[in-house]
């Protein structure tokens, strides 16, 4: 096989995947609520329900595709595309296994090992605002522009205490590269912990993740789309599939998050203490390296899922000052120890 | 009291930049037909105008046209949360027009399915009050109390939600055998979700910077504008019409009458949770008593098969879960009420929901509708 | 002290008549004299919160007593003819409460149907307000000095007062036509 | 301008860092979580604390439950419905109509009374189910039942005629969920005051009342005392 040919195949697996993940979020986000709500949840579609995400997307494609008189045309559906895109874009980085041997080939698990993949991914996060405001703002509704600039102050403010948590990795790891970040994380820290980088960075951790859940408008920050408050925000006036490329690329954005926070805090697809790739054969080493990256991004999908139904909603004003008071002073504060201690181990 | 007190200043609502964004009839936090319409200035609120009306179906006017007893079930569709404290209150009013008193066990009867109706609707409250903060899982935690109450309700007099009780003269019916069953369990469930709603919410920082200081109301703005019940007591005054009026039996319960500080939302949400405790106090001590009373105790007065009350006007409050509800039944001696007035509490509360409102955000606007109660039923008739 | 007395050593000439039924007291006081006797009454008696206001059409009231004197009438056929000015058609009644000592009192204005203007209390009460505008709604008192005397429960076009005596209980086939703006 | 208390947040250190209360939280959220995954596992409706399989499993219904209309046949199998209208009377939402009619001879086996009810609709589109004609009926023929799937597909279905309320009947008695008989509610009445058939109600409605409330006052005095 040529490397375009495997590269292709990459994609298209990769593609896939990041959509069944977001397909089977729908029912796992679903029926986990319902469980945590003493509930039942959707379980008449196929076994325990599992075809319900099938249902809805049938549901979504045959309904009416409703334009808003007074929108703008061309930006109105250019929206959904824009916000979903980024998304599955940001897969193309994710280390997703070490490697596998196929037909006498040694193919590394990730589509592109770019050595700059982690601005590439913050670079894409930052894109996906504009499907939200682009949105917003052409539906001519109110509540989807307040939606809109609520998702721009948002997103915008939640990138820097972001950059800031990743940058004391980079600074950690001396690199860019997502995949040699995880290389870098086999091995013990201190002798007995894992050598992944919460246990060297928890700060920098807590840090990312409360700014990932802001970049995925995930309740405690689904301000973009407060359903009490501005009805469903950004995309109140979307029906049909747009709307369905919207609540896709949200779950996609989940997973590409998930799947970030896994290869830069939780090592990726190595497992601690032990080397799979002693007592694995090289196909087998393949395949399981992916499921224990898969296991690890499902606990964090599921993360999502478990803290959505737990707590309330943050208001606008004390989302900024979360941002802006404590998460980027702790960042910076975490930035410059790290450096200092950097510096002064090397 | 005197607390410290800082001016609102907004800036002018009718010139310069503002949007005005139309809130309700149509919106998922509008309770019922609900519609304010505001002018902001991005997200903070430089009027808000609510509409009301929209659910307006003339009860009043019906009232005049129907006998006494055709009334009851329309009292039902006021408050559709407590159903069963606008049937007695309704029921105590006539009774007040007609000068009698029910006997002590239909008395009590009533006393404990209301203190039911009233747990029913705090939960219900706080539930929703969370949800449009945007924590949906405490609300099923409470809804399922809701319904173990709801079963109660439908053991007694065949319904759940707009339940009919009693008659005027009585009670139908004694305690069911559903509840003296399930009571002692009950009590124990209701109890916990109550903890498992406060863990989830109240010490969450979240939450209480959601609620702490928003929407606070001085107290003597809330007597001016004429707030009752837990909107009152959350700024500070201890007024109960159960202790203060009391009718049925309520002057032989020990309760007591939990009061906030700042009449913020968490004095609100933190007031109703507290009721909810003494609720389940009044109905143990009630449950006793009734207990005592032997099986074939009376449980009606015996009134005339047509009620015709002597010409003469009445006005009887009692304290429903969102405050005074007061029925105003003016009698020209015929069968049928010459002039009901309704006192819904919800309605004195909404009138000054702009000065509520000023200055805060849309979101707290969501907050304070919450925390009010308004009920769409009683607010328009 | 009774209640009714300390009503009328607080009112002194203002009130018109005092009725007691059922321990609920009722005390009737002119039209003109609202705003001052609420002062008093809110000042001087400590009655300091308004539960409500409160309209009423006593139209069929009269109606029914004129008929039950006229049956009378028929069958004595010896009272003289005696017909003096109608008494006033409306009657408005503020319910008071006092939070102190746990009273409450109705306070009566009546209203003839040719002069429909009442002082507004929303001065003394902001709790006023509503039931004011309800009562303006429902009737068509003219609440002299309210604020924002429009309607409330009913459309802002609709002409009558639903809740007199003599407006039909089916409506007179009123229709809101809501008129959107369709550019 | 309104005005607004001054309220000052003070917060514990537990509180103010979020992550413990959330944790808590979390806690509490996983432990639902795992209770009912256990839940829904069980055979048997009514696993899952909220949940009712609805057409499958079904709640039980309250003997006394107000739903679809029946007339009540006795135990000979003869209509009790006199069609005397005082249900239409106490209807606040004037959803009955009916018409009497007089029973013929070679009918006693199929009514009760003398008169029966020549047609009887309700139109369930109107009713509030408040049971106002349950307790007007002097006969006890007309019933609130226990059916509440009351969905049709067009209007004239909805408006019950006799067959239905008959059907409505048959199939309570079949399924064993007509109501037991009402037990006589005690009523505390007044030594009965004999009176030449009161034609002025209002009369005795003044009188009567007067008397009742001492009495209970007597009783509750006689209660305290007993305690």
């Amino acid at each position: 096989m040529a490397d375009w040919q495997i590269d292709l195949i990459k994609v298209v697996f990769i593609w896939v995947w990041a959509l069944l993940i977001a397909v089977v979020m729908t029912w796992v986000e679903r029926r986990a609520s319902a469980m945590m709500q003493d509930r039942l949840g959707p379980n008449r579609a196929g076994p325990f329900g599992l075809l319900q995400p099938l249902a809805d997307g049938i549901k979504l494609f045959t309904k009416e595709d409703i334009m808003p008189e007074k929108a703008r045309k061309i930006l109105f559906l250019l929206g959904p595309p824009l916000f979903a895109l980024p998304a599955f874009s940001a897969y193309a980085v994710v280390p997703f296994g070490d490697k596998i041997v196929l037909g006498g080939k040694e193919i590394i698990l990730q589509v592109s090992d770019v050595n700059i993949g982690f601005l590439y991914v913050l670079a894409l996060g930052a894109i996906g605002v504009y499907g939200m405001v682009i949105g917003g703002w052409a539906s001519n509704s109110k509540y989807s522009i307040l939606g809109g600039l609520r998702a721009t102050a948002q997103l915008i403010s939640y990138e820097v205490p972001m950059g800031l948590a990743l940058l004391t990795i980079v600074l950690l790891y001396g690199t860019f590269s997502l995949r040699e970040m995880v290389l870098l994380q086999q091995g013990t820290f201190l002798g007995f912990l894992p050598n992944w980088g919460i246990f060297k960075q928890p700060l920098g951790f807590i840090i990312f993740l409360v700014a990932a859940y802001a970049e995925a408008n995930r309740v405690p920050f689904d301000l973009p789309e407060c359903e009490s408050e501005l009805v469903t925000g950004y995309h109140t006036e979307y029906g049909s599939m747009n709307l369905g490329l919207y609540l896709f690329g949200e779950y996609v954005n989940l997973g590409t998050l998930a799947a970030i926070t896994v290869s830069l805090f939780f090592g990726g697809w190595t497992l601690p203490y032990v080397d799979m790739s002693k007592f694995l054969g090289p196909v087998a080493y393949g395949v399981a390296s992916f499921m224990v990256f898969f296991i690890k991004q499902a606990f964090f999908l599921f993360l999502f899922v478990w803290v959505r139904w737990t707590v309330p909603r943050f208001r606008y004003d004390q989302l900024m000052g979360l941002g802006w008071k404590a998460l980027i002073p702790l960042g910076l504060v975490n930035l410059f120890v790290t450096a200092l201690l950097v510096q002064l181990t090397i | 009291m005197a607390t410290e007190t800082v001016c609102i200043t907004t800036g002018p609502a009718d010139v310069g930049d503002y949007v005005s964004l139309n809130i309700g009839p149509i919106h998922p936090a509008m309770h019922g037909t609900l519609r304010v319409i505001t002018r902001t200035d991005g997200e903070t609120i430089l009027s808000a105008e609510p509409e009301i009306g929209y659910l307006h179906r003339g009860v009043e006017k019906l009232g005049e046209n129907f006998t006494y007893k055709q009334f009851l079930p329309l009292t039902d569709r006021l408050n559709y949360c407590s159903a069963i404290c606008n049937n007695v209150a309704y029921e105590l009013a006539v009774e007040k027009l007609l000068g009698i008193e029910v006997p002590p066990k239909a008395q009590l009867v009533r006393t404990i399915m209301m203190e039911l109706a009233r747990i029913a609707d705090h939960e219900v409250l706080v539930g929703i009050l969370g949800v449009d903060l945007g924590a949906l899982t405490p609300f099923f935690y409470l809804i399922i109390q809701r319904e173990e109450i709801y079963e109660i309700f439908e053991w007694h007099h065949g319904a759940r939600l707009t339940n009919s009780m009693g008659a005027i003269g009585g009670v139908e019916a004694p305690l069911p055998d559903r509840f003296h069953q399930k009571w002692p369990k009950m009590r124990d469930s209701i109890r916990r979700a109550n903890d498992e709603t406060d863990k989830l919410l109240t010490h969450n920082r979240i939450w209480m910077d959601r609620t702490i200081g928003v929407n606070a109301f001085c107290e003597e703005d809330a007597l001016n504008w004429g707030f009752t019940g837990p909107m009152l007591r959350a700024c500070g005054t201890r007024r109960d019409i159960r202790k203060d009026e009391p009718y049925l039996m309520y002057n032989e319960f020990d309760f007591e009458v939990p009061t906030g500080k700042h009449g913020d939302v968490f004095d609100r949400y933190m007031i109703r949770m507290l009721e909810m405790e003494e609720s389940i106090k009044i109905i143990d001590q009630a449950y006793a008593m009734y207990q005592e009373m032997p099986d074939d105790a009376p449980l009606m007065k015996k009134v005339p098969k047509i009620i015709k009350p002597p010409a003469g006007q009445a006005y009887h409050a009692i304290e429903s879960p969102n405050g005074e509800l007061g029925f105003f039944i003016k009698s020209d001696g015929s069968d049928k009420p010459y002039r009901i007035k309704i006192r819904p509490p919800c309605y004195m509360i909404y009138q000054a929901f702009e000065e509520l409102v000023k200055g805060e955000m849309i979101s707290d606007l969501i907050a304070c509708l919450s925390s009010i109660n308004v009920i769409a039923g009683e607010l328009d008739r | 002290m009774s209640l009714e007395q300390r009503i009328k050593d607080c009112l002194g000439a203002d009130v018109v008549e005092i009725t007691e039924f059922r321990g609920d007291v009722c005390v009737e006081i002119p039209k003109s004299r609202v705003i001052e006797a609420m002062t008093l009454l809110k000042e001087k008696a400590g009655f300091d919160f308004l539960s409500d206001v409160i309209g009423v059409d006593n139209m069929d009231l009269y109606a029914k007593a004129k008929k039950a004197k006229k049956k009378k009438k028929d069958e004595e056929e010896e009272e003289p003819k005696k017909e003096g000015p109608p008494p006033p058609r409306f009657d408005v009644i503020y319910l008071l409460l006092s939070l102190s000592r746990d009273e409450r009192v109705q306070v009566k204005v009546r209203v003839p149907e040719d002069d429909m203007d009442v002082p507004s209390v929303t001065g003394l009460w902001k709790a006023a307000t509503w039931p004011e505008r309800e009562a303006f709604d429902m009737y068509g008192f003219n609440f002299t000095g309210h604020p924002n005397l429009r309607r409330l429960l009913m459309w802002d076009e609709f002409e009558d007062h639903p809740l007199r005596k003599d407006y039909p209980l089916e409506g007179k086939g009123e229709e809101r036509h809501l008129n959107y703006d369709t550019v | 301008m309104p005005r607004r208390p001054v309220v000052k947040k003070e917060y514990t250190l537990g509180e103010r860092v979020y992550l413990v209360e959330i944790a808590k939280g979390l806690g509490l959220t996983w432990k639902h979580f795992v209770f009912n995954i256990k839940a829904s596992f069980r055979k048997g409706p009514h696993t899952v604390p909220t949940c009712w399989q609805y057409p499958e499993d079904r709640r039980e219904i309250a003997p006394i439950f107000r739903g679809a209309h029946m007339l009540m046949l006795n135990n000979k199998a003869q209509e009790l419905c006199v069609g005397c209208g005082m249900c239409a009377k106490a209807c606040p939402a004037k959803c009955i109509t009916v018409k009497r009619g007089k029973r013929a001879e070679g009918e006693e086996a199929k009514y009760a009374g003398k008169t029966y009810s020549a047609s009887f609709q309700i139109d369930m589109l109107r009713c509030i189910f408040c049971g106002n004609c349950e307790s007007a009926c002097p006969k006890n023929a007309l019933v609130l039942g226990p059916g509440y799937e009351l969905a049709e597909y067009d209007m004239e279905s909805c408006i019950y005629d006799k067959k239905k309320l008959l059907a409505n009947y048959h199939q309570a008695k079949a399924e064993g969920k007509l109501k037991p008989p009402k037990k006589p509610v005690p009523v505390d009445a007044p030594p009965a005051p004999k009176k030449p058939a009161a034609k002025k109600a209002t009369a005795a409605a003044k009188t009567a009342p007067k008397k009742a409330a001492g009495e209970a006052k007597t009783e509750k005095a006689e209660e305290k005392s007993a305690k």
